[in-house]
This record gives C-alpha cells, structure tokens and sequence, in this order.
C-alpha cells in the first residue's frame, strides 16, 4: 500500500506502532564522536522520527539492532545453565537499501550456515525493516556496483520528502499511518560518485600468495573499525564471566568480533594465524567479495562504504576490491596473453 | 529449537598423566556417537571455551588430552576425579575408519595431535587384521614429552610404530630427529591406495605432506586434521574459516586434495 | 633624524629595542596562532616597505618584523591596523599600534581545528583569555595544548591549560578488544585495565589525554561533553632556574581558569616587586617570593571549582638546575 | 574522488591527517624561522586557493595550512615549490613537496639577528643543520637558542643548542662599577665576584649568558669571538614524562655539535624499535632503552672536542611525573 | 707647513716618529662590541695607519691616552710609598676635531682648577695631538652647535684623501714626512643633521627642583656608559689594593669614575646623594653646559655624541640640552611673559 | 712639582673614646697650619681614603673624631697608640675665627658634626672675652651616643651650652629633642650682626638654618659645614662637587648666602 503521510500523521502513526514494537534508527550523539567536537551516529532505539539522523550516513550499521553488540547467552550458577531471556516486544528498524541488503547476509550466516542460530533467530523473528529511501548517495557508498542499491524485501519503506512522506507498506501489521493514496518508487541510488567492477573470477589461493596485500602490513593498523562498521561482518567472540561477589556464578555472552583483531585466531599454544595485517585483509576481502559468494551465491559487501569512512589509515576497501581485480586480470593475461 | 550453545555437566572419571604437562581426561558422557578427530567445546572459567579433540571414547566416556599450556588450561590441571567439566559436542566430521578398512595406513602425529588420530590408532591395534598395513610416527619434541608413553608401547606389539623425539639428551637411545625424517623408511606395498593421515602443527603438516608425495601417496588418500580455532564450533562465529571452509562444520579432518586449498 | 626615544614606550608599543640601535622590529602578536591570508599579507608588506625583508616566526607564535627604523614605528603603527582590527586585538587607540608586550601572547597549539588528539579550540579559547587581559604589562606566559601531548609546551609556562578528554564508558559498546587498555600503555598513562572483559579505568591516573577515545573502534568510550582541563602552573624556561611546571588543578573547567587568570593579575599587581628592572618580574619568581599559599589565596578567590575538579593542596616544583 | 590514501605518504609529505578525513593541512617548514615576504604570499596563497583561509603558526616555526582536500595535495606541492626554493629547503624531487617530516623543523630564537642577549645567528645555525638532516623519517627535534634565557624552550627538546659567551676580562679597562657582578647575580647564576677592585670569575659556575659583557659599559668584558655553546640533550614534553633537557657539553662548538648530530642519526637507525607506532620512535626514549653510554658511544665518534669543552660524563634526567 | 703626503711616505713617517713616540688612535676589535658579532672601536697604541678606524666613529674617547683608565699611583710598602712611574716617550695621538676640543677641557681640570694634578701633568706633557679631519657628520654629532667642529690648537692635522694624505704639521718635531706642500684647510663638519642651542641663562636651583628629571628616574638605568665614553668626563676614583701574598704591601689607583653609577656620593654611614637617577642626570647635564662654564667661561660638551650612541636606553643628551634650554625660556616667559 | 696624592705615616699618640663608637685618634703630627672645620684623606686599608674632620689640633699633634660606622671604619677601631696612620691634608677652608671674634655666636651642631666645629668651640672656652656670646646647641641621637662629654661639661663653664638628645630612655633628666627645638629658646641680642654656625646631616642643616633665620639670623652670618665625598681633596675627582662648587677647594664651610646655592 502506497500513501502520502504528512509528518505528523507520520509521527503520530509510529506512536501507535510504540506500543507494540520497539523502534531503531539511526541518532546523532553530538560531541560524542572520535574526535572533540565531533559527533557519533549510532543505531539505536527512538521514540520519534526527529531522533533519526538521515542527513549523514551512520557510522554504525543497524546491525546492533538485529545482532546485539553485547549478547547474554545465559547464565551459571555451579553447574547450571540457565539461558538468557529475548524480547517480547516486536522490533522496528529503519534502515537504507544497503543496510537491508546487509540483513540478507547477516540471515545467510546465522540461520544457512550449518543449523540455525538459537539467539539470533529467537531475535530475528521479532524484527521488521523500513527502508528509508537514498536520493543521493553519500561519499565511499558503492552500493550499485555491488547491486545492492535497490531495496527488496522490506515490510515498508518511504521517501522523505520536504513535509511529508512517501510510504509503501508491505506488512500490513505497520499500516497504521493516516494518509491519501499514491503512487511512487521508493528511491534509490542508481548511481555512485564512483564504481567498481567485483572480479568475477577470484582464484584465493593465488591471491593468498600474492604480494599486493603485504602493503597493508604496515598500513593496516588492525583496529577493527571496518569489521565493526561493517553491515555484514557477522563474527562474534564469546565471554565468559564470573561474579566478582561469586566465582561459582557467571555468564556467557557473545560479542562482536573483528578478523582484522589481535586475537581472531589464536589458539592454545601461543599460535596465531594470519598476524601479518595485510594477511588480515585478504582474509576479509576474500570473505566479502569470494568465499561468501562461492558458499551462498552473491557477494557479501554491498558497498555501503562504511570501512572507507572509518578506516583512520584511509585504507580503500573499494580500491582494494579493484586491486584485487587488477591481479586477476593480469593473472589471465598472463595465462592467456591473447 | 535446541540451544546449542548450552553446555552439559559432566564428571571427570579418571586423570591419565602422560607427562608433567599433559594428562589426558577421562569424562563421563556418551561416548557413542563421538568419532576420532572430532572436538568437544570445553569451558574453561575465566577463560571461555576450548576446542579440544576427542583422544578416545568409548560408550560411556571421552576422553580429552589437554596440554597445560598455561593461563588457559591451567584451571583444568586444578581438577581431581568427581570435579565436572562444562562442555558440548562433539562438533566437526571426525575420520571415518571406513575410508581406512582394508588399506595400508601411515599415521603422522606430532604432539598433543596424536590425540585426534589416536582412536584411529586404537581401533587398529584392536582390528589389526583389517588394514593391509598400519604404521605410525609419532614425534614429539623430548623425551619428557612423550605422550601416551603406555599406550604406544602397547601399539608396538601390533602395528609399526615409530616414537621419535626432535632431540633428547646424551645417552637416549630412542628415534632423534623430526617425523619427516622417518616417513622414507616406512615400507610401503601399493602407495596409490595408501592411506596417510597427518596431524599436528602446521608446519609439521606441510613438510609431512610433501615427505609423504613424495613415497607416491596421492592427495585423495592423504588425510590432514587442522587445528584451528574453533570457537562456536557451529559454523556462526567465524574464527575458523579458511576459504570457504568452515573447519568446525567442514573439518576439522580433510582429503588434502580439499585440504592443499584451504591457506591462511 | 631620531635621538631620544623612551625605550620603555617602545617596548610597551610591542617594539623591540634590538642589538642594533634605531633599529627595532615589531612583534605581532596572534592570539591561539590563528592567521590567515590577510595577517600573512599585511606582514609581509610591512617587512617589505619598512622592514628589511626579514619576518621571524616567534616561538609564541607571532611575527617580528625586523629591520624597521625606529623613525617609521608611527607609520608601522597605522600599517598594522588591518592586522589588529582583524584578529581583533584589543587596543586602546587606533592606529596606535600595540598598548602593551608585558603580557606575551597567549600561545595555543593548533588545538582540534584539526589535531586528531587535541580536546578543544585552543585558538578560541586562547582569544578569550587575550580578551580579558589585554593590554597588560604583567609578565605572564599563557600557553593552550589540546592534549597532555603538549606541543605548544605548556609546561614552560606560567599558565598551562591542558585540554582533558573525560572519558565516559558504555559497556554495552565493548567488545573488549582492548585497543583503549593497549593505547593507553604504550602512548600515555596505562590507566586502563581489563577485568572480566570489561575496561576499568583508574581516575587518579588518567590524564585524560583521549586516547581510548581515540582508539576505541566501537565509540564505547566517548568524551564527556564538558570540557575539562589540567591547569599547570608556573613552569618557566630562563637562566636562573628552569623548570617544568606542575599540576595545580585537574578536571578544572573554563570559566575556573579565566577567573584565575583574572585573580593571579591581581595578585601580580600587589605583589610585584617595585624594585624589579623594568617593572617586570617574572609572575613565577613571584610566586617564590610570597610563597604558594599567598597565591593560591589569591588565584582561588570567587573560583567555583567544577565538583569534580581536583586540586594538589601544595604545589612543589623541582628545581635541580640544568646548568 | 580519492579513496585510497597511503597516510604514511601523506604524512610524510608534510601533510596532515587531520580529525576531518580527506582534509588535510600542509606544513611548511621554515628552518630557523626566519621567512620574508614571498613566503608569507605563497602561504597566503595558498591557503586561499586550497585551504579554508586558516594558517596555524606553529610552535616550532612553521605554517599550517588548513582546510586543503587531499585531492589538491599534488597541485598544492606546485605551489609551495617557490617557498622550498627560496629557503633553500632540501628535497628530493621539484614539486613534489617536502620529502619527509619525521625530523622536525630545526626551530630557533631570534637569535643575534636582532636580539641583544643571544650570542650567535640561530638561523645560520639552523640552516646548517638542516642542511645536514633533512629529508628524514627519524624523530628527532632541534632547537637553537641564542642564550640560555632559552625563548625557544630548547631544554624541552632533543637537542637544545644554547649559545654560549666565553667572557674574556680585559683588566686595564675595568673601573670597577660591578654592573656585571650585580648583572650576573640578579639576572644570572652570580659567577662573578669582586676582589681587590677586579672581578673574579668563576668558570665552573657560569653558564656564558654575557651578561657580563652586555652590561659593562667599559668593554672590559668581551666576548671570545670563538663562539661556545651548550649542548643540553634529550628533553621533551608529552604525555609519559616530560623532562628537562640536561647539559651534556658545555664550551662545545659547531663542528663538535653538528657530529654529533649526524652520529646520532646512525645511532637511532641502529636502534630504533622496529616495532614502533608508525616507525616512529621518539630519540629519548631510545637512549632510556639503550642507555646514555651507547648513545654516548655512538655520538661522540670521530668528534673532536675544544679544548676547552667539559663533558657531564653521565647524564642524568630527572623525571619526577608532573600528571 | 702644509703638505701633501702619499700613503706610503705617511706610513714611512710614522716609522720614524715610532723610534720616539707611543702613537694612539681608534682600533677596531671584531666581534669585540657589546653584543654578539658587532665590534669594540677603542684608543690604543698603533704602529700604522692602517691600524686606526676613521670611518666609524670610535665608541670611545681618546681620552684613555691621556688619562689612563686604571692609573697607577704609588706603591705601598708597609709605611713606605713609592711613587709609580710614568713612560719616558713621547705620545703622539690622532683624534678628531671634537675629542681635541675635549682635551682642553681635561687640561682645565687636571691643571687648573686647584693646583695641576701630579700625575696628569706628568704624563701630558709628553702628548701631542694630531688631528684628524672630519669630512662628515655622524650621527648624534652636534660639535657645530657646541663649537668644537673646528680643529684648534693642534701638534699636526691632516685630511685622509683617497690615496694621500692632506698633512698641516704645527710641531716641528713631527715634520718627519716626505711630500710636497700645497695647501688646503683641515676638513671640518660644518653642519650637523641637527643642532641644538644651548641656553646661556641656566638656572641651576630652578631646574633641580624641576621635575624635567623625572622621567630620567627610570629611563636611565644609572650604567655610566655616557661618562665613560665621554672625551669631556674626568671624574676618577682611587682604589687602595693590598697583594693577596702580603697584605702589608699595595698600590693605589685611580681609575675612572662616573657621577652617573652608584657610590659616586657614598659617604661613611649610609648616606648617598642624588640616588634617584634623574638628579644624577641633571648633575651630569648640569656639569656639561653650565657649572663648568660658570667656573672656566665655556661648555664642557664638545658634542661628539658619545653619549646617546652608547646610551643603551636611548636617552638623548643632546635632547636633553634642548629639553633645558625650553624649561628655561618657560621659566623666562612666566617671569616675563612679554 | 709636588705629590699631593702620597700621604704622610702618623703615628698614633693617644686614642680617646666617647661613646663604643665613637673615639677620638690623637695623631702625631704638624697641626700648625691646621683650622677648624678643615679635614685630612686618612687612608683605610681595603677602602681607600676617607675624608675625616679635624675636631681638635694643636702644633704637635692632629685629633680625627671617627664613628665607627662598619666596613669601613673597622679598621681604625682595631689600632693602638703607637700604631701609625696614613694621611694627607690639611685640606678645605675651614673656620676663619677672625670672622667670629666680637660678635655672638651660635652654633648648632648634630653627632659627629660637633667635630669641626669643636675648633671653634674650644678657641671660645679659651678666649671667652673675644665673644659677644657664645651658644652651643649640640645635639646626639642618645644619650649614650653624646661625644666629648668631658668637653661638654668643661664648655659649659664659660660657654652657653644646650646638649640634647634625640630620644631617652626613662628617667633621662637632661633635654631631649632635636636640636631645632632648642633654638627659638637661645638668648639673641643683635641678631643682623650675630654669627651662627651649623653643621651635621643635610636634614639637619636644613631645618636648624631655618629656624635661625626666623630668629632673625641673616644669611652672611650664617655658616654651614658640609659633608660630602671629598675624595681627592685637590678638585679632580669631581665627587664632591655642588653646581659649580667644589666642596674640597671651595668649603666644606659656607656663608649661607653661598651655601643656599649649593644643592644636590
């Protein structure tokens, strides 16, 4: 169903959606970003459309929504197990065409990746999205060289227009906005400041060899910001953690993980794979542009260019897909010269 | 819906020691649908989780050969009989004695990596008849480090056991030098149809792989077990991803012609 | 041709009397080291017109233009003036030029214009100050840092103002990837620590220099939006006894430190020496003269101290010369 | 529109990575701080056509231009091309911008160029050694102070090069007014004393300010035209433990000190941590690892000493935290 | 006798009168100055011309050839004094026009107020000028208002040509120069870049209870570098030394005193006159333009300007006498204002 | 041509104190051509010379009233009858008695300024007759600072003497106040013609002249004695010169008419 909300029925429209569904969209924290007097986007919960921050990109990707940062698993007490509780509230989150597309991977993993994943898919079916139409892309985004500009499988989305907004509802448990009927397209970017070509052919075995990662071993700081940005790094560590009032009592929980981190892969021992950082970067670049695809049928990254924003070493992870692509090229040239 | 990620009580039987740092655990817990080569997850306070691979099992009991390596496995060597271990599994395909029945076997192992190959080794010693050879080179680092000292001699009186050290001091009359260095000696009847299974570092893997082309085996029939780390073990987490390979679901016992694809 | 000239005037017009008589040079003075094209441009067509070409860039961050005949500082003066109206200097006459040098210009590092690590706007910040004590002749070096890096080198100062990150925690951010705990080892204090994977940070050690901010790839640290600083006080560089100042005041605010400037003028005046050679003593050997307590008595009057600040009872300095 | 930007190049082109991402600042290096009027205009020039408009003056003597997109770095290195040649500014390629910003500008007072207490021309000095370092990755700071008044802070630095004056006492021209007894007591560190109706000088005591020369109207006091100077090494500010430099050499000279300069650089690419962030390893904290005797060893090899130079055989810091 | 002589007989000449005389003159002395890299030009014996400094102005006064600035007196040996010893040659010294002018005023004092000094005249007898023309003014120069421009009661002058030198020689011991004669004037300045009036009516007591003074208490910084660069100034102290090995046996001296440094007036018990510096000033000022004149009939100051090169905190005596000169005329308009 | 600058050994005949500071040295020496008022170059070893008052003398013998006033006069105060004493002189003016004789005479004198006027003072003890009136305003500190206190009380026989003092400790029975205060009360009988002497610190001279001069003194008659740096004592040094005066030739005594013009 495709409407013309004014603001207010818009707003007036989500506080009906308040009672029953937990709300996350992006929030600007002012000062609160890396540097003084800068700020941080986040996702979060809000109570109202104003509390979104539409006009810049997010630093943060909705994923936090769907996959908490911090997971408690469950609890022991001696020799018990007792599992933590999910939410009974219904899950609303606002998020744009890439960060969808990002969903689709994160599914991917959690439920298609050997049996389903107990807490996410607990979490997931309380969860709904809202596409927020991009009119203009932002700087880094590839997300049409990664097909992943065009929103699907939405249960709404709108456009934000100057005083009102265009919204198509899919879910028919969301259309509870007061609005006259019309029609449109949910916008989106058909084009970026830039674009890239993914390579086709990926052989990771030469790559892995392949010395045009070892540029990264000093440029790489391996801080994680690009996992942790990322909408479709799905990894996470587990803790655990005891009482300090009680050893006998404690928790499990999951948190976010990053392969670009010390730590990723160490085992007992002492032995750690992949400490060369450049190493940590074809591990990642594979994962988004090769091997996710050679397991799941479509490329992981969906360009929302969030690692380019990040990365305080200006490291491109677009340009990186197109190095990569370079060597290829040159790798069938030179097997094939004709 | 079944939370896998919870794990089970479970009560120490029996502590083996082999050496002053590595004992093997002996868990009360079914044992049957546990292969050689498969990983329990087994909690470690203050620490988390630990893949750790199944060293024998039996209806009624797993058993795990842990090596104290310090902070992480420290709290595990506090432990006496009747204390309980959190843990869950068994996770990752395991080997499958089937592919090794009625064939020439070599088994390679450096280390705490006996221990995935050892129910294979076990489960030989007890069916001789049914390989057309079995042997085994099992290297460790010293004398002192010797692991399954018992069970090894035991093995020497049916199969072809080697137990070399990587150096030992003056006097020692044992093996001295690295596995590679005893796989030429093996006597080997039909190598195209020769089994050969590798386990233990990755170096040792690389250099025994090679050893082992070298005496004609083909990679179809060469077997390597990884050790990664193995996290959620349920194919979510994503540490131990090689390629497109997930170790914990995929592995962590591959065919090298799969194995030689899978890099760091 | 000119023959009697009252030095002290000169001096106190921001001229210098230079090795070479009826020579001088004038000192522009830029507030927090903020110029711009216009500043530049005036400068150099001083130097070029009345100067011999030559510009030094001071180390407090203002020009001397030297070479200029002592004849020509009245027309320098009026030169000048788009300079001074520009970086809105105060002034007491137009066109006169300088009112005073005794107070040095109040020197700021380049502050988070653009330092990733700097805590706030030393130039802005640095422009007050010069609002409220301009013109003075009281000898008082007043330096900003963004952060306890310290590149402007506050702690040769009497007054240095020390940007501090507050760092505030959500520890439902953390992924305990112990990028704060690490950096705050190897680059500062080793404050943070990790405790059943989660940061515990020791206040008394902080010296809020931001870096688990900074490095924090989850903003699980961010900074508090309160501006806090670290006032250091009475550092000095000189022959007689150089030494680096200490911490008087931490977790102190803004409009703390200004009514201390304010005070300290004060205390300056009533305590100067009368017999000092040029009217100038050095605030610091002031302070060694009436002892700490007299100038905190002084510097501390009406001062609402933020609730969290801290406060070194006594300061003591070291004082093992260098020489 | 850039994406991929090796920051270590950047950086090392004396670009800035600033708070701002794909903003960057140029820092012009200005040895000696001494600029005229054609690099105040291209600075200002640029800063126009690339920047926002803002120039930082730098506590070290330098200009940062603000506000300039990364895009431009290639274009702005044209343009500052006229500054690197006019100050004769070493440099690997023509305009392709400053080949390295490891070591810092080589900073220096006003010197003798003007100011009636510095012995010697700082710039000069300073050109020399920059002549000597530059282009180089290794973090190092230098700075050259014509008296031990110290404008420049030289004690906070690596390196602090203070000019000395080896006082030379004509007898038959002193009438005993003891303006330099009384110069060198209250301004200095009292090496002097009468006896007799002569001054006595004591050697060990004084630190060669010239107060004694500036100040006696007889000229019985000159100043040795061999010019001296005081070696202090390894001060710094920073967030671990600022220190104050301390005398190594005093009545050292320049070929002694320009040695031991160049040594030095082969002692820190010896030593230098591989591990270091950014390559980047801060002198001092070379010498706390290795040791003063290695560094020691190292700087003093094939260095010819004056005669008259005394050696501090170990240098101790001081190191009291003043966070 | 007037005569032109080349630059090499001129040095030859001054060979031969070196077999007799001590010949002084102005000497540059690089990196010799007060501040670092400028030099010191002072009095001192030469052995050629080349050796003197004429194109500078020395920053000191001949007078050092006449009155020694540390000047031996006599011995003393227990209760025994031994009068110290003079040179037994002669002194020639080359000196401007002005400096000459300051000599008459030495000779006033030493030699005629009071009885002549011993030691003075024991030496002054032995020195003869030579004046050195001055073909321009320097800076701060104001002989033409104060009458000494013109060179008067010389032993020899000559002017410094190019490559000659213009001799006019008086003292017939010294025509030992081969040349021709000609004739020619002795250059002198005739006019300075300024000239001031010195005020004939000077009211002493009037102007000490002035308060034109006051500035001077803290612009002058009371350094007596204007008395001891004075050619006019010839005040000295004396100073008893007792030799450290023996303390029953020394010497006095006298050396050069300044009314302008502290101790000038000390007296036993604590009392000094005259300790603020402005009163010092007008001593001096007074000394220079009135009180000497009132006992010997003309000025002290022979205007060469010393004074206010040296003043280090630019006090202009020159300025000064004007400064007199219109607290004078006011003084005479207010008592007679028509 | 004569040395004036080398001075003469004395040898000290007798070494009188007044008070612990301040003694009379009787130095052996030719006072024929000595007056009252003038003053002698003593040297002081480790100082140089220091312009001393004579405040007695006869042929035989010269008499130096010193204050021991530190660093200075130190020295002196260690010497003994015996030991010697270098000095020069006699230089200055002095008193010309002729100038007083058959007039009245008041003198006003304040601490160690009694020296040279003592002369004087002791002419008139002598010579009575030769006076119209003899006053003596003599004025100390303190009682236990008063000098030539036998002298004093010897004066008062003949002379009209007021000693005073400053300030007194309790109980002190003799006239205490400055010497200012004991002028206005001094017997005059022909002022115009009446001839006054003063001599002490500059304050001193200021307000005792004033005061006198209200009594109706004038200024010709009115005497002043200075003290100032006589150095040289030969009109070279400069040090004690006042305008165009040079107190060395030209005083240390002054008519007041003179004197006025004198200022520092």
């Amino acid at each position: 169903m495709k409407q013309i909300v004014s603001k207010e029925a818009f707003n007036e429209g989500l506080a009906k959606l308040l009672t029953e569904y937990d709300i996350y969209g992006p929030v600007r924290h002012p000062y609160r970003g890396t540097h003084s007097d800068t700020d941080k986007i986040q996702y979060q919960q809000v109570h109202s459309f104003d509390e979104m921050e539409w006009d810049e990109k997010s630093q943060f990707s909705p994923k936090s929504a769907v996959l908490p940062i911090n997971q408690l698993l469950f609890y022991f007490v001696e020799d018990q197990w007792l599992e933590a509780s999910e939410t009974m509230r219904k899950i609303l989150v606002f998020l744009r065409p890439c960060d969808l597309h990002g969903m689709k991977r994160m599914d991917e993993i959690y439920l298609n990746n050997g049996a389903p994943d107990y807490f996410y898919e607990r979490r997931r079916k309380m969860i709904k999205f809202v596409v927020v139409g991009c009119k203009e892309t932002y700087r880094n985004c590839f997300c049409v060289s990664m097909g992943s500009n065009v929103p699907e499988d939405y249960d709404a989305a709108l456009n934000i227009r100057d005083d009102h907004f265009e919204l198509d509802i899919i879910d028919e448990d969301l259309a509870v906005f007061a609005g006259r009927e019309a029609d449109f397209d949910i916008d989106y970017v058909t084009e970026n400041t830039f674009s890239i070509e993914v390579p086709e052919e990926v052989d990771s075995q030469y790559l892995a060899e392949h010395d045009m990662w070892r540029e990264f071993d000093s440029r790489c700081i391996a801080c994680g910001r690009c996992n942790y940005v990322c909408p479709t790094c799905t990894c996470f560590d587990m803790q655990d953690i005891y009482y300090k009032e009680n050893e006998d009592a404690g928790e499990r929980r999951r948190v976010w993980g990053a392969c670009m981190v010390d730590r990723y892969t160490d085992i007992a021992g002492g032995i750690t794979f992949r400490s060369k950082y450049g190493s940590r970067m074809r591990f990642k670049a594979m994962h988004k542009i090769y091997d996710f695809r050679k397991r799941f049928g479509y490329n992981m990254c969906v360009g929302c260019g969030r690692c380019d924003d990040a990365c305080p070493q200006y490291i491109s992870f677009s340009e990186t897909i197109e190095k990569v692509g370079a060597v290829m090229k040159q790798k069938l040239n030179e097997e094939d010269p004709a | 819906m079944t939370n896998e990620y919870i794990p089970q009580a479970a009560v120490i039987r029996e502590i083996i020691p082999h050496t002053e740092r590595e004992w093997t655990f002996r868990v009360e817990t079914d044992g049957t649908n546990t292969k050689p080569g498969q990983f329990y997850e087994i909690s470690i306070p203050r620490y988390g989780e630990s893949p750790i691979s199944v060293s024998g099992y039996a209806d009624d009991f797993v058993d795990f050969t842990i090596r104290n390596v310090g902070r992480v496995t420290n709290y595990l060597f506090d432990l006496k009989p009747g204390d309980k271990l959190a843990l869950r599994g068994p996770y990752g395909n395991g080997f499958d004695i089937e592919e090794f029945k009625n064939k020439e076997v070599i088994i390679v192992a450096g280390g705490t990596a006996l221990s995935p190959v050892r129910g294979v080794i076990e489960y030989a010693y007890y069916h001789p008849e049914e390989f057309k050879g079995f042997s085994v080179i099992c290297g460790f680092k010293s004398p002192a480090e010797v692991l399954f000292r018992d069970d090894i001699e035991r093995w020497k009186e049916r199969l072809n056991v080697i137990q070399c050290v990587d150096g030992a001091p003056e006097g020692y009359t044992g093996p001295v030098g690295m596995v590679t260095a005893f796989i030429p000696d093996i006597e080997i009847k039909d190598a195209e149809n020769l089994q050969a299974i590798v386990a233990g570092p990755p170096v040792m893997i690389k250099f025994s792989t090679l050893e082992l082309q070298k005496r004609g085996i083909i990679d179809h029939n060469l077997w390597v077990s990884y050790e990664r780390r193995m996290h959620c073990g349920l194919g979510k987490c994503g540490h131990c991803k090689m390629d497109d390979t997930y170790i914990c679901l995929d592995g962590p016992v591959f065919r090298f012609t799969d194995a030689r694809k899978l890099f760091d | 041709m000119l023959r009697d000239v009252n030095t002290r005037k000169v001096m106190k017009n921001a001229f210098r009397i230079t090795k070479h008589k009826y020579k001088t040079a004038l000192r522009v003075r830029v507030p927090g080291g903020l110029g711009d094209p216009l500043v530049f441009r005036t400068v150099a067509d001083i130097a070029e017109k009345f100067g011999d070409g030559r510009i030094h860039i001071t180390t407090r961050q203002g020009f001397e233009i030297l070479g200029i005949d002592m004849e020509d500082m009245p027309e320098v003066n009026e030169a000048i003036q788009p300079v001074i109206d520009h970086l809105d200097t105060n002034q007491e006459k137009r066109k006169a030029g300088y009112p005073a040098s005794g107070t040095r210009n109040v020197a700021g590092c380049i502050g988070n214009k653009i330092c990733p690590k700097a805590q706030y706007n030393t130039t802005e910040f640095a422009k007050e100050i010069e609002d409220m004590i301009f013109p003075n002749d009281l000898h008082v070096k007043i330096a900003l840092t963004g952060c306890p890096n310290d590149c402007i080198k506050s702690v040769m100062h009497d007054f240095g103002i020390i940007g501090m990150c507050l760092p505030e925690y959500d520890q439902s951010r953390c992924v305990a990837c112990q990028a704060c705990v690490n950096k705050c080892k190897s680059y500062s204090v080793g404050a943070l620590s990790i405790e059943n994977n989660k940061i515990v940070r020791n206040h008394e050690k902080c010296i809020g220099c931001g870096e688990c901010v900074l490095n924090c790839p989850m903003l699980a640290w961010t900074r508090s939006p309160k501006k806090y600083f670290r006032l250091v006080i009475m550092g000095r560089t000189g022959k007689k006894n150089p030494r680096i100042a200490k911490t008087w005041l931490k977790w102190v605010d803004k409009p703390a430190i200004m009514k201390i400037i304010a005070n300290t003028y004060e205390y300056t005046a009533e305590y100067i020496d009368p017999e000092a050679p040029n009217g100038k003593e050095h605030i610091g050997y002031i302070v060694d003269r009436t002892g700490f307590e007299e100038f905190k008595k002084w510097a501390l009057k009406d001062v609402e101290l933020p609730e969290r600040c801290e406060v070194v009872p006594t300061v003591y300095w070291d004082e093992r010369k260098i020489w």
